[in-house]
């Protein structure tokens, strides 16, 4: 059964010390702002590839990721990359990425959100197929139980993607197997089109935990310090090896499925109330105002930081080279010694 | 989930049918051959139904099916959940029962979340137990479109060795019409694989006779040619064509066969090019280790040895992820000066 | 949640007709009995292929089958063939299948009980890959829906089968589309040589239908009245529009998982529990019995007739001939007619 | 599970570690050998650890892993649910965390029920991302065993298409252990298909040092010849030096290669013989279209071209589903007499 988690948010001694409170504000922030500039950019036809935006969901994103150590793994889908920059992401790498090129994370090999830095900030590298990183996640718990140490995995998908078998087999074997996984799901009621009644036949997605004998949490993925309560409570469970968990993180998704996508078949009643009652980053933005955390002042500083980072690493992912045409054909083997090398900057194409 | 955003926003109006987005020239592109197909057939046996994701309201990631869902129902163009397998598998199963399916996959990347349905249950009812299953599975393939290896693969030479099921690569508007209106006539399961660089780049002058199809199995020679003969199919016929236009200048006569369906494979079209020109380049998008290209290789040494001036050459990618990056892709694919470079090498052998 | 049904085996009125109850008794018992001998000629080696014995979950089978129409469709595993015998099979063409013959109903193009006869009894040829037939009951009970006729779909699948990927999203489909299909599983405790723990974390089988939003029951698989019943308000309720069900039955695999396996990893007091306890075709007998529906010279009677039967259809199986061997080239496209033409008969090979 | 009662019930001893499972006169089977294979790795690298069905306790559906669990614990030999994408996919993750998993399928046919995990993750991830994913998926693969068309799938040809998997196919006792020791220590994701035909047919003299390994990637002439090459892999090799005794003594010398690796490919090796003999026949299991052998005889084709005398011969199953009843499996698989009978008109040639 599900359980509604209290949200700690309303209670008066704060989850974490102020300066982690004022961090967490901070990367909301970048995040928001990101998403916009990319969709932006991407309208103006500046931006090649796919966007898909998170806005709306920065709550779900930034409150379980930050509910994580730098050495758990993460494992997001094409629509966390807000997730992937809270573990830690570096902004230019990031666009230099979207731009295809060489000083992106996958040194050009994938583009937009399907990044990924497992050396770095142990975060799974995107694939499209929904969800194909969940088992995966089960590989990586199992290798931290079998190590004996606390470390732990967490995956995210959407709502849509628990329609799919793969979901499924995970979170039961995470369950036969006790594995130190926490299961985010981020509703943000849509996958592409479909609405959650044409996904599935429940009320909600946690209390699909009972049919694998795991704890299920649904939060308002509105409130980010719902989402790292019930996360950090998951995570806390898995480290001790109180085995998965299942949290769904209710949002909605602002924008279309991607950049090309107008979202006609969404209602508007319900994007405004969401815009209006659901916002995260504003949510919480009031939150450490009315706490005193942070003052106006702090606010505008941080926001014009981040502008200019975001500037700066536009401007570096632009003036990032394109791979050089040869490393189209090295990387598959470990043997050709590619990936353990500085890699060619001697591309050029004015393509994209 | 779109390749190139400015394409995708040039998707045609809402709710019209597809015969009303062809162009002033009445011209149809590949897209609207192909929605036109599915409409005409959805209006010829209300056994033929739609099933897949975003199809409905959405009209298909792509926007092939848009409008279909207010012309015939949400019954007969059936949004689903993120179940590939299921999917596949609800089509045998309504098919067993006498309808007659069409599975859209938002790309054909995503035919191996539904692999084993295909493989194992589709392509070998009919040979174990002897009942009809007039399956259409329909999706975008192909690179060249800056969507990286999620969204570029040829699936074909993977679900031709599972050998039940009729594949069809059209390449022209016209075929693709053609060929798509003879798979969903077919008894038997068919893979309609649309080549999603051609969606909106091509376009010609398209029959509006609902009756006129394509059959299955036959190759077409898209150039005459006597030096030499380019055996392709999709995307890369065009490039070929292209490439066949510079050789000529050249004085070299390149003949382009469009083997239009991939399998069962039409040998007898192949071999007689071989037989005139006596060399051939065969060229595909799918990998190069087993890909389709390496079955039609190997038909040629077998069959056309006595005729071969020179050996088979092959042009085709690595069998490695299609690549993001432009500098990264235009060197995987073989483009047309590759092509012309191969053609030059064979001619002189 | 799981509802426990209360077995209506327990309660003075009848479920049906003597005349049918008497029936079901003789299929629990040709179907005992075909499982015992063949095994034997298993044991022998006079039985080519493999052997999958359904001994001890007679009453799942055959309680399940009982409640469908003869144009309801069925979707068996390897373990199945009791319900396929009870859909009414022959005799003489399930064991020519056994032996490679061309009069098998697969014309020896497979084995065992990789059977099945869709234009005959309307059962689905069993395929080995679990539980691959769920996607297409899905299918079936699709076509049913849309022609508005009130036929169902029925599929069973083992307890192993539940943890992967496709049982989840049939299940998952059905719900969403609320289609006219019953999921039954033969829960007989063990996936080859897993017993349920290694399978999934839930203490039930019967639970997990809450995940879908669907009715979930659990029955014991020794009393084919409580399965029968279970299984036909199941049917009843997909007939009406109600939508899926889910119901486990349980028992024992009281064999190995094949005729190779003896099965080592089996407690011997748990196989002793379930056969003198939970045997359902003993069980049923003695019901019959004591509510006067049968005596004990019926049951004599019937068991040298079946004994006759199984005589009559193994000499007609080693009668019939093998496939020509130019046969194992046709039948793969429609077009070449031959599953709509008489197959030649000349085959002849002494292997096997 | 099982193709023949008898073989299985010959199964060898419980609990004992493989090499005691050798025959009186030191002999290893096919299956011993891989075993062994297993064993010694596990002794030698404690990173190394197996998952599956029914492994543990039961000791596989073959009895490869029996004694495995009471020697190395449960949580080296997993016993896992019947979950194939979910198999493949810890596997993936525990190797991005340093461990080196082995993976046994029941069944190599059940790989197509784990195949996107397999062909969209495990074979691209690192040519994507750069991560090193030393995983070992196996399996028993092949027909001949009376176990119809669900138990005898020879699947090498869609996973080497997919390009990023090394994949052993090996004919030999000695082979099989050497190439399966170098999968288990190879950086690279690795498919091992053992042909369950050979599983307890076949046995010879095998190395007792932990030490020697077989090179992934290296073809091997078993049979020296002059007047044709059979290149050939897995159970049909043995079919081959059957039909190259009889062909000698009808004066036909016949050479054969053994792939023993079918991806990637030894072109040299083949490429060799091919020159000394010219004239090549393709002998296979997989299916006739673009099945392994279509890429040897595409190979040929293009770069032995001079050297051929005859045209490239194929002999092959075709793309059909393996058939249970003798008479039908006899007939769709090559027999020794069919090899013989290609030999002599590709002689005559
Ligand atoms: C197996 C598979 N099928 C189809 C797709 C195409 N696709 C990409 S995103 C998407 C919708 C996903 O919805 P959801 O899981 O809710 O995630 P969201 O995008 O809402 O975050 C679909 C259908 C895919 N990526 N994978
Ligand atoms: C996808 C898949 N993986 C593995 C197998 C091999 N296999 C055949 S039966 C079986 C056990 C099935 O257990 P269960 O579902 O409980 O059915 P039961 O045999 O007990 O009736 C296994 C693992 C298979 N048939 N399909
Ligand atoms: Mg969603
Ligand atoms: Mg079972």
């Amino acid at each position: 059964m599900a359980t509604e988690v209290d949200p700690i948010a309303e209670q008066q001694d704060r989850p974490l010390p102020d300066e982690r409170l004022k961090e967490m504000l901070g990367t909301l922030m970048l995040c928001r702002y990101f998403d916009e500039r990319m969709e932006a950019l991407y309208r103006q036809g500046r931006l090649p590839g796919a966007f898909y935006s998170g806005r709306g969901q920065e709550g779900t994103h930034v409150g379980a990721a930050t509910a994580l150590r730098s050495n758990d793994s993460l494992f997001p889908t094409h629509r966390d990359l807000s997730a992937q920059l809270t573990k830690g992401l570096d902004l230019e790498r990031v666009m230099a990425q979207y731009w295809g090129r060489i000083d992106g994370y996958l040194r050009g090999r994938d583009g937009n959100s399907h990044i990924g830095d497992w050396y770095g900030n142990r975060t799974f590298a995107v694939m499209s197929h929904l969800p194909i990183a969940y088992p995966v996640a089960c590989g990586a718990a199992l290798a931290y139980k079998r190590a004996g140490d606390d470390r732990i995995a967490l995956a995210i998908c959407g709502d849509g993607s628990t329609s799919n078998g793969r979901w499924h087999e995970a979170l039961n074997m995470s369950a036969v197997l006790q594995l130190p996984v926490v299961w985010v799901v981020n509703n943000n009621q849509f996958a592409y089109s479909a609405p959650n009644p044409v996904e599935f036949h429940t009320a909600t997605i946690a209390e699909k935990a009972a049919a694998y004998g795991m704890p299920g949490v649904r939060v308002d993925g509105g409130e980010v310090l719902e989402v790292f309560d019930a996360v950090r409570g998951a995570v806390e469970r898995a480290r001790n090896g109180g085995g998965p968990s299942l949290i769904e993180s209710v949002s909605l998704r602002w924008r279309g499925h991607a950049g090309h996508d107008p979202a006609t078949y969404m209602a508007p009643e319900l994007l405004e109330e969401y815009m209006t009652l659901h916002d995260p980053v504003k949510n919480f933005q009031e939150k450490l105002l009315s706490w005193g955390v942070v003052t106006k002042d702090d606010i505008d500083t941080r926001s014009e930081q981040i502008v200019a980072n975001f500037e700066a690493a536009h401007a570096f992912a632009l003036a990032s080279p394109f791979p050089e045409a040869g490393d189209a054909f090295l990387g598959n083997w470990t043997d050709d010694g590619y990936w353990t090398r500085e890699p060619g900057r001697g591309g050029g194409t004015d393509a994209s | 989930m779109t390749a190139d955003p400015k394409v995708e926003v040039a998707a045609a109006g809402h709710g019209a049918e597809p015969r009303g987005k062809r162009g002033e020239d009445g011209q149809a592109t590949y897209l609207i051959a192909i929605a036109e197909a599915l409409w005409e057939e959805m209006e010829r046996d209300e056994r033929v139904y739609m099933l897949g994701e975003d199809i409905g309201a959405y009209g298909g990631a792509f926007k092939v099916t848009e409008g279909f869902m207010d012309r015939f129902g949400a019954d007969r163009v059936m949004d689903t959940p993120i179940a590939e397998e299921t999917i596949v598998g609800m089509a045998v199963g309504s098919a067993m029962e006498g309808l007659r399916p069409v599975a859209e996959f938002q790309y054909a990347d995503f035919m191996t979340s539904g692999f084993d349905e295909i493989t194992t249950v589709l392509s070998r009812y009919h040979y174990r137990a002897g009942v009809p299953l007039p399956v259409v599975l329909r999706g975008p393939s192909g690179g060249g479109v800056r969507a990286s290896s999620f969204h570029s693969i040829n699936p074909e030479p993977w679900f031709a060795y599972a050998g039940g099921l009729k594949i069809m690569c059209p390449a022209f508007p016209s075929d693709a019409k053609g060929l798509l209106k003879s798979a969903i006539r077919d008894d038997n399961p068919t893979m309609f694989l649309e080549h999603k660089w051609l969606y909106r780049r091509i376009k010609e002058q398209v029959s509006t006779d609902p009756d006129v199809t394509v059959p299955i199995g036959k190759a077409a020679v898209k150039r005459e040619g006597t030096d030499l003969t380019i055996v392709t199919y999709g995307a890369m016929v065009h490039k070929a064509l292209e490439a066949a236009e510079t050789l000529e200048a050249k004085g070299v006569s390149a003949e382009v066969v469009d083997l239009r369906t991939v399998y069962p494979l039409d040998e007898e079209t192949v071999l007689r090019s071989i037989e005139k020109t006596s060399r051939a380049l065969v060229l595909y998008e799918s990998y190069k280790f087993l890909g389709i290209g390496s079955e039609v290789a190997a038909i040629i040494a077998e069959q056309a040895f006595e005729h071969l001036d020179a050996p088979v050459m092959r042009l085709a990618p690595p069998n490695l992820p299609v690549p993001f990056s432009p500098s990264l892709e235009d060197a995987f694919l073989p483009q047309v000066a590759d092509i012309e470079a191969a053609a030059d090498r064979l001619a002189a052998w």
